[in-house]
């Protein structure tokens, strides 16, 4: 039980959300990508992570989540974000990952993409 | 001039104890409350490419923070014991991070993105920032104005 | 072992940064959850009664506050550049909290509770506490232990 | 401003209720000293000093209160408190001040007390 990061995942159809809160940063990072690197060994590729209650992102969250959407397309799969707090879609706008990620507003928006 | 010096044992629990001192006191410095998230994302990205640098090393160096408050600015700098490969202006000017990312989708799995992106990510943030390598370490400074006085930090 | 040595400019606003960093490093460092406000308290008076020692110097010296986290201990060292006019043993054997507190009513106005009386408040927070003194410095060390082991600070 | 800590001064009856809350330490205990100063030289004796937001005290904020006490017993007058929160009162024990001040759970039970 690590109280500086939770991650809660659950089925909607076929897409597979998965929930952060917390701070993702390079001490927490490595728990988000073993539940990542989970899913995909167990088969799960429609991904959305909600960011929602994530309050802090660095470098280092990136990464494991650009490393998530990597592992997810090796299987055609896909990686939604949900994010509508500006100071951490800041972080995406400054390393132009907006442009690899679709973030989405909401779960339920999330859902409603193509996957 | 109040100054707080923080040094830490290499290991990334840390960088939040250095994130947590660095918001609180930039805070009491007197940075804007819209700039402090960046202060925390710019500090924590410095003191984990620090941390990095040094497990890489091996070793049992710490990490040196001092935090600065003069009169109009808040000064950060963050120093281990790693040298840059490469001159440190040209680091900061070649680094596109728009092509970064997306060369970093096309790399195979191991998901680290590449080495100066943290060092990238403070760039995009920090408008006065320096980085500086000698043979026995690198330090970054990064500084901020500060606005409103409440008699020093 | 983790260790995070903090050293800070004696004025009291400081004080709060090194209260934050130790209740973050001690909350890290598996200090029970109910102890935490101790820990914030006692490195709080330790803190103070530095900063104290180093205004009535003069000077720019910093305080010096040292965290470690060692297996099934948790220490907080606090280095002041006072010399203690007493043996420390005997200060902190002699204090009668209650009676000083007593006696504080009866002394004029200037209310300033005597000096000695934050040691003693440390000492009645405190088990495991020691205070030790050389000609240079004063160095005020309180040790908790630590429960639930999170892979270190 | 300092947010920090923050005082409000209210009157009740001849009573004067100051409600601290924030952090009362070596940062803070000048400003509480001032506003106890302020009121008895405005002729304030009988004090109500309710502590509930209060989430720290230290020793020197300890002392302000003495000061307090001492300044309006200069004026046959009376300092009440007002803690019920274990974390605060536990400094008052330790110290012996709960024998020095009336503590009372809440500010309607120190107004009704004897001033
Ligand atoms: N940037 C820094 N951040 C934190 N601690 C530092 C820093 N620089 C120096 N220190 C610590 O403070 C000690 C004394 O510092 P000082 O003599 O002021 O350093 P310097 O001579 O490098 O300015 C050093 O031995 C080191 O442990
Ligand atoms: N207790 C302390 N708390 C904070 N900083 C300290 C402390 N002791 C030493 N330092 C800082 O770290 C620097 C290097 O410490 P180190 O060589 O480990 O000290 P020492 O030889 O006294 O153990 C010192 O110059 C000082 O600035």
């Amino acid at each position: 039980m690590d109280p500086d990061l939770s991650v809660a995942i659950r089925s909607e159809g076929d897409r597979t959300v998965v929930a952060v809160s917390g701070e993702i940063d390079v001490y927490t990072a490595p728990k988000l990508r073993e539940h990542l690197i989970d899913l995909v060994s167990g088969g799960h590729y429609q991904l959305v992570v909600d960011l929602e209650g994530v309050d802090f992102l660095d470098s280092t969250g990136l990464g494991v989540l650009v490393g998530g959407l990597k592992r997810v397309r090796a299987h055609d799969g896909s990686l939604h974000l949900v994010c509508s707090q500006d100071r951490i879609l800041k972080i995406f706008r400054i390393t132009g990952l907006t442009k690899v990620f679709p973030i989405h507003a909401s779960v339920t928006e999330a859902l409603s993409a193509d996957a | 001039m109040a100054t707080v010096k923080v040094s830490f044992t290499a290991v990334t629990a840390h960088v939040r104890t250095a994130r947590l001192v660095a918001l609180a006191v930039a805070r009491r410095a007197g940075v804007a409350e819209e700039m402090l998230d960046e202060v925390r994302l710019a500090v924590g990205e410095a003191c984990s490419r620090a941390v990095g640098v040094h497990s890489q090393l091996g070793g049992e160096h710490p990490v040196m923070m001092q935090l600065s408050d003069d009169r109009d600015r808040f000064s950060v700098e963050v120093v281990d014991r790693g040298t840059l490969d490469e001159d440190p202006a040209g680091v900061l000017a070649d680094i596109d991070l728009h092509e970064v990312s997306s060369r970093a989708l096309d790399d195979d799995i191991p998901e680290t993105l590449p080495s100066g992106f943290g060092l990238a990510v403070i760039s995009g943030l920090v408008e006065d920032l320096d980085v500086a390598s000698d043979g026995a370490s690198t330090r970054v400074t990064m500084v901020w104005p500060t606005t409103l006085r409440r008699g020093g930090i």
